[in-house]
């Protein structure tokens, strides 16, 4: 069974291939990360699965739909949805607005009733607010529901994120760098949430750097170099390739 | 026929070599800064004005342009001390409208200064129009082109060849890595408003006895500078130059082949269409934003 | 559910009093074409702050859109005869055409461009209105026929401001709520972050259409009823210096404000009237105003003294 | 909100702006006549809104320190709309509600007034216009008048002296302001029923400063014999200055819209022989004793020229016959009441003012005929009376 599909997969930029010939299968369920060095595509994976970037070839299919060159926001109804390394609050909202909006296509979003305010309106947002603190808390930002965002800790930040993901209701949730800039303590919470929204059914894919969180959460790794897959598996056989090992800590752990 | 055409062109060519001083200017600052000057323009008006208040004075023409020059210069400074710098950070819209509030205190100034009538100013050399293939030409335009031509080549020698030069562009493309290697980022900003300044007020000496000079001058002036430096991709001085001339050129011939009414319109109508093709500007190769 | 329980509430509450109580206090005629004036800005700048303040994309070209709802009404009616509020609708479907073609490829550009976008689009505006003069007048514009309404026409300013108060209050209304939507709030996301907005299923270009459209569709019912309450206009209303007057009034009482963009057009409405005194020094003293507030108060009039209100730092 | 509460607002609101405005134009006797202006004073038509202004400013006062009118002294409150429609509207409203005039003297170009005409017809104050255009006056507005000649008759006299000359095809340019049109519309009307062809037709933008391309496509029309431009302000210096620069040769007309020295002077050289029709004024002291107008217009460029130290244009003239034929109907009517002024102003007949001799009545509020009008050329920078 698969979810998600790459195939053949290619994106270059200026000349440089920042994603060559990559394919691969995520299956629907284990929270799968994707590892490598500096610059070997992953970011640039992501925002050619989210449809930011077009790719230059290959297919990306979804369950049996291709859905490569589709609009973003529509890869949004199709379960697909994604936080940011380089955060991408809306900051001029307040922090359950911006869960709020992650509920958009499930909202009246009909202009004239807007306008107008009409008692459906008025009872869709009294729900969608009641939603939007339930998953607040589930990221553990109870407190922060009315804050303004350029106020709230980075930390609360990575999270809100995830609580605005998490919103759209998601089949699959791509996770990038959670717990870049993030102190021990955070990153230990961070771990726990993505068990738990694993748990919740959820399919995990992850972008991070912070191999003690990989190792501990992953139940598959693909591992990218060059923008070419290096290697995947499990943990395990990740642990023990070493071509990942060489790739991580140079010719010189290959020597040992 | 060609007579006429050749009429034509160089009327353009004449116009369009102050749009794209004017362009020019827009580029030096928005490098610097990222800030759209639209007080631009004004710099213009204050050349011609104060040319014309100098020389009134009783001081020799060439005393009175460097005079012009350098007060203009002066404000150009100020401005960017007074109006720029407090503002830094603020957003792109609150920015614009610092500077359009600067073009209008600056037409306030001269204003009060000279008054808001229309004034002359004696060509450099005469008036007696020079035959080209038929074609009459004003001594006054070639010094507008000429103008130009001297002033294009020294700016590329400045920024190819000199310390200054180099610092600026390094801390256009990089801010960050140039503070690291030293440069001082706010001389390099006032440096700019200073550059721009001056080529707006030469632009303005030069167009001056063709166009007049009254403190409204630099509005339309602005704009079509504006067209200029966004034609030939923000922050391009050499595209803003091209597309300045391309500006001019094709006015003219509008004006002399289609309709005199929409002359103005064309540089607008040339940068919507290129917009909406190329929405980073004709001369661009583009980037993608990161995420 | 009341009605009254709605966002903002207080605030508009606070200006049907002001505009209850303000009639009392103006003196004559002149003080009410002033407040009337006023209110006509308030409207236009209501919608361009959705745009801008909400939406978060600049518009140098807004008088445009005021300025073809204005000649639209003053041609239909005095040169075709037809009803004042028929005049009105077709100039608001014209513009709410010319704004929908011009959306998509215009609201495509970023920052600078999107600025310099606009003010072509604007300028074009203008010259067409100037140049076609047989049919708007030219450069010396034309006298507008009153308005009417099933029959009845409104005269004298005391008339009048009770219509624009009314348009007025029903705007900020429909702002308000608006803003307050789930629609409101992919505007805000829009502003926020346009790819974070896609990625949560926002169709930005839909919406950047949306409030574009919105925004130049209030520009040109504010025109057409400005035309026929000042009963001469010039190409100047469509023109540049109008645009920037517009967009000024909105950064200057707050973007991202309701109250903002209507407080923003009373200062900015009034001053020049104030600034008389100073005669010759008027412009001097404008820029040196307009300056000095963007550099001081830089999120707007509204939102800095809420943030004092509320003793917040910023 | 309650529709009675509304109305009751409504109401009070009307009642209170009434009783304010009914209390102040219940004016005493010994309130001053207040004359209501907005004129070009600076920007592109300055030289015609400056003289007229200093007219104004000086004769008022000259009046006053004469004792005034009806025992009361005269009070001038004066906007400068820059020439710029736009601006006119504003300025009239604050003159007919805020100031309350008694009468309006105003309006430097044909654009301003016409701006200012459904104000003042609504209102229903005397209104007198310096604009230069036939449509101000034709057809007849009740509370408007003007005292400038129009370009109908400017255009039936260069053509008259096109003719005399041998010429049948003219290339016409024009602006784009409200003169400009109307005046470009005389000719292409009278054109035909006094044997002249408009060869080539072109017009240029409001504030243009280069109008060379229009210039070269009429001198290169085939047939072309003269050129003749419809327009004022900075433009006509323009025009003459990019004509001599082009080396044009044909005769060149302009309208008495040049008839002013800054023409001369802007145009750098560019305005030798040109010719066009002015007011006698303007040469005055060519003409002959016995010249009707001698006398008054001796006496006002004299005065004009010794206060304000600047050459006499004939558009302060218009200025100082408005106010004449105003004050002179005020006397007649014994008070400011807008009807009787009106009815007064409609008697004026063979009033001599520097401009001319007006016979105005219900049906002309012009009152102008050719008599006044001569044709002048520039040579050696100055005006040279043709015969």
């Amino acid at each position: 069974m698969t979810l998600l599909r790459v195939e053949n997969l290619s994106r270059s930029f200026g000349g440089i291939k920042a994603i060559d010939d990559l394919s691969l299968t995520i299956r629907p369920g284990p929270i799968h990360s994707i590892i490598g060095p500096n610059g070997a595509g992953k970011t640039t994976l992501f925002n050619l699965i989210s449809g930011i970037y077009k790719p230059g070839g290959g297919r990306i299919v979804l369950e049996d739909a291709d859905i490569t060159g589709h609009a973003i926001w529509r890869l949004a109804e199709l379960g697909l949805a994604r936080t940011f390394q380089n955060l991408q609050i809306f900051f001029n909202m307040s922090a359950i607005e911006n869960v709020m909006v992650g509920m958009h296509l499930k909202s009246d979003s009909r202009f004239i009733t807007s306008l107008f305010r009409t008692p459906g309106i008025v009872k869709g947002d009294q729900d969608k607010r009641e939603e939007a603190i339930r998953l607040l808390e589930f990221v553990d930002l109870g407190d922060y529901l009315d804050a303004d965002t350029d106020s709230m800790p980075y930390g609360a930040l990575k999270r809100l994120e995830i609580a605005r993901a998490l919103a759209t209701q998601p089949r699959i949730i791509m996770l990038d760098e959670p717990a870049a800039g993030l102190n021990p303590a955070e990153t230990v919470a961070i771990d726990g949430l993505i068990q738990k929204i694993s748990e919740n059914g959820i399919t995990v894919i992850l972008v991070e750097h912070d191999m003690r969180l990989v190792m501990g959460v992953s139940e598959h790794i693909f591992v990218l170099e060059g923008g070419r897959m290096l290697a995947e598996g499990t943990v395990a056989d990740i642990r023990n390739n070493p071509d990942v090992v060489a790739a991580y800590l140079g010719e010189s752990g290959r020597d040992r | 026929m060609s007579a006429d055409f050749l009429q034509f062109l160089f009327s353009g060519i004449t116009v369009g070599a102050t749009y794209a001083l004017v362009g020019l200017g827009f580029s030096i600052i928005y490098n610097a800064s990222h800030v759209i000057n639209f007080a631009q323009g004004e710099f213009v008006m204050l050349g011609g004005m104060a040319t014309v208040f100098f020389y009134g004075a009783g001081l020799p023409m060439p005393l009175a342009m460097a005079m012009a020059v350098a007060m203009t210069i002066f404000i150009g400074m100020a401005l960017e001390k007074f109006a720029v710098e407090p503002a830094k950070g603020a957003s792109i819209v609150t920015l614009i409208i610092i500077t359009i509030g600067a073009s209008i205190f600056l037409r306030g100034l001269a204003e009060v200064l000279w008054g808001r009538n229309f004034h002359s100013l004696p060509p450099i050399s005469g008036s007696d129009p020079i035959n080209i293939g038929g074609a009459l030409v004003l001594p006054q335009s070639l010094w507008v082109v000429g103008g130009t031509i001297v002033i294009v080549i020294t700016l590329a020698w400045f920024f190819n060849r000199t310390m200054t030069g180099k610092a600026m562009v390094a801390s256009a493309s990089n801010p960050l890595a140039a503070r690291l290697v030293g440069i001082n980022l706010k001389f390099i900003l006032l440096l700019s408003f200073a550059l721009s300044a001056m080529l707006g007020s030469i632009a303005g000496i030069l167009i001056a006895p063709i166009s007049l000079a009254y403190p409204g001058v630099g509005i339309m002036l602005g704009l079509k500078g504006f067209c200029a430096a966004i034609l030939g991709g923000m922050g391009n001085p050499m595209g803003a130059v091209l597309a300045g001339l391309i500006v001019g050129i094709s006015e003219a011939l509008t004006a002399g082949y289609i309709s005199s009414a929409y002359k103005d319109a064309v540089a607008f109508i040339i940068i919507l269409a290129v917009l909406f093709l190329r929405p980073n500007g004709l001369f661009s190769t583009g980037g993608t934003e990161r995420v | 559910m009341s009605p009254l329980n709605m966002p903002g509430r207080n605030g508009l509450l606070a200006l049907i009093a002001t505009i209850m109580v303000l009639p009392l206090m103006l003196p004559n005629a002149f003080y009410f074409d002033i407040v009337i004036l006023i209110g006509l800005n308030s409207i236009v700048c209501i919608g361009l702050n959705l745009l801008i303040g909400y939406a978060g994309q600049i518009s140098l070209g807004h008088a445009g859109f005021f300025g073809i709802g204005a000649y639209f009404s003053a041609i239909l009616t005095s040169t075709y005869g037809w009803p004042a509020t028929a005049a009105m609708v077709v100039g608001a479907v014209v513009v709410g055409l010319l704004s929908f073609i011009i959306a998509r490829p215009i609201m495509k550009l970023q920052g600078h461009y999107l600025a310099m976008g606009t003010l072509g689009l604007g300028v074009i505006i203008t010259i067409v209105l100037t140049q076609e003069s047989d049919l708007t007048g030219g450069p010396d514009g034309m006298p507008v026929p009153g308005f009417s309404i099933f029959g009845w026409e409104p005269y004298g300013e005391t008339v009048w401001y009770w219509i624009i108060a009314a348009v007025l209050v029903a705007t900020v209304w429909l702002s308000l709520n608006l803003i307050a939507s789930p629609v409101g709030r992919a505007l805000r996301a829009v502003h926020g972050s346009e790819i974070a907005a896609e990625t949560l299923g926002v169709n930005v270009v839909k919406y950047k259409v949306l409030v574009f459209v919105l925004s130049a569709i209030i520009a040109s019912l504010a025109g057409s009823l400005f035309a026929h309450y000042t009963g001469f206009i010039t190409p100047d209303t469509s023109g540049f210096i109008h645009s920037i007057q517009l967009v000024t009034m909105v950064v200057l009482g707050g973007m991202a404000s309701t109250f903002g963009a209507v407080a923003g057009a009373a200062i900015l409405t009034i001053l020049p009237q104030l600034l008389t005194v100073f005669h010759d020094y008027e412009h001097l003293v404008f820029g040196a105003v307009l300056i000095g507030t963007m550099i001081f108060m830089r999120r707007g009039l509204v939102p800095t003294l809420a943030d004092l209100f509320n003793g917040r730092q910023k | 909100m309650k529709p009675g509460l509304f109305r009751h607002l409504t109401i009070a609101a009307a009642a209170i702006t009434m009783a304010v405005g009914v209390s102040n134009s219940d004016a005493k006797a010994a309130d001053p006549i207040k004359i209501g202006s907005f004129l070009a004073v600076t920007g592109g038509a300055s030289f015609l809104g400056d003289p007229e202004k200093k007219t104004l400013e000086m004769y008022v006062n000259k009046i006053n320190a004469d004792g005034g009118v009806i025992g009361r002294k005269l009070e001038l409150i004066l906007y400068d709309d820059q020439g710029n429609p736009a601006n006119t509207v504003p300025f009239v409203k604050r003159l007919i509600n805020d100031d309350k005039v008694d009468i309006l003297l105003a309006g430097s170009t044909t654009g301003s007034t016409m701006a200012a005409i459904p104000f003042v017809e609504k209102a229903g104050i005397p209104f007198i216009s310096f604009g230069g255009a036939g449509v101000i006056t034709s057809p007849v507005k009740k509370w408007v008048f003007k005292t400038p000649h129009t370009d109908t008759l400017a255009v039936q006299k260069i053509f008259t002296d096109m003719k005399a000359r041998g010429i049948s095809k003219v290339g016409l340019l024009s602006g784009s302001g409200g003169f400009d049109k109307s005046c470009r519309k005389q000719v292409q009307t009278l054109a035909p029923g006094s044997g002249m062809t408009v060869v080539a037709d072109e017009t240029h933008g409001k504030g243009d400063t280069d109008m060379t391309p229009q210039i070269t496509k009429i001198k290169g029309t085939a047939g072309v014999q003269a050129f003749m431009y419809c327009g004022f302000g900075a433009a006509t210096s323009i025009v003459a200055k990019n004509y001599k620069q082009l080396g044009a040769s044909m005769p060149h007309y302009q309208t008495h819209g040049s008839a002013s020295k800054s023409f001369i002077k802007n145009a750098e050289g560019g305005a030798e022989g040109v010719r066009l029709p002015a007011a006698a004024l303007v040469v005055v002291d060519a003409l002959p004793a016995s010249h009707p107008q001698k006398k008054v217009a001796g006496a006002y460029k004299a005065m004009y020229e010794s206060k304000t130290g600047d050459s006499i244009s004939s558009f302060g003239g218009h200025a100082y016959d408005g106010l004449m034929i105003a004050v002179e109907a005020i006397k007649r009517a014994g008070s400011t009441d807008k009807a009787k002024v009106l009815a007064e102003i409609e008697k004026t007949s063979n009033f001599i003012g520097a401009d001319g001799i007006y016979n105005l009545s219900a049906s002309d509020h012009l009152g102008l005929d050719e008599a006044s009008f001569v044709m002048v050329e520039v040579r050696n920078g100055d005006w040279k009376m043709l015969k």
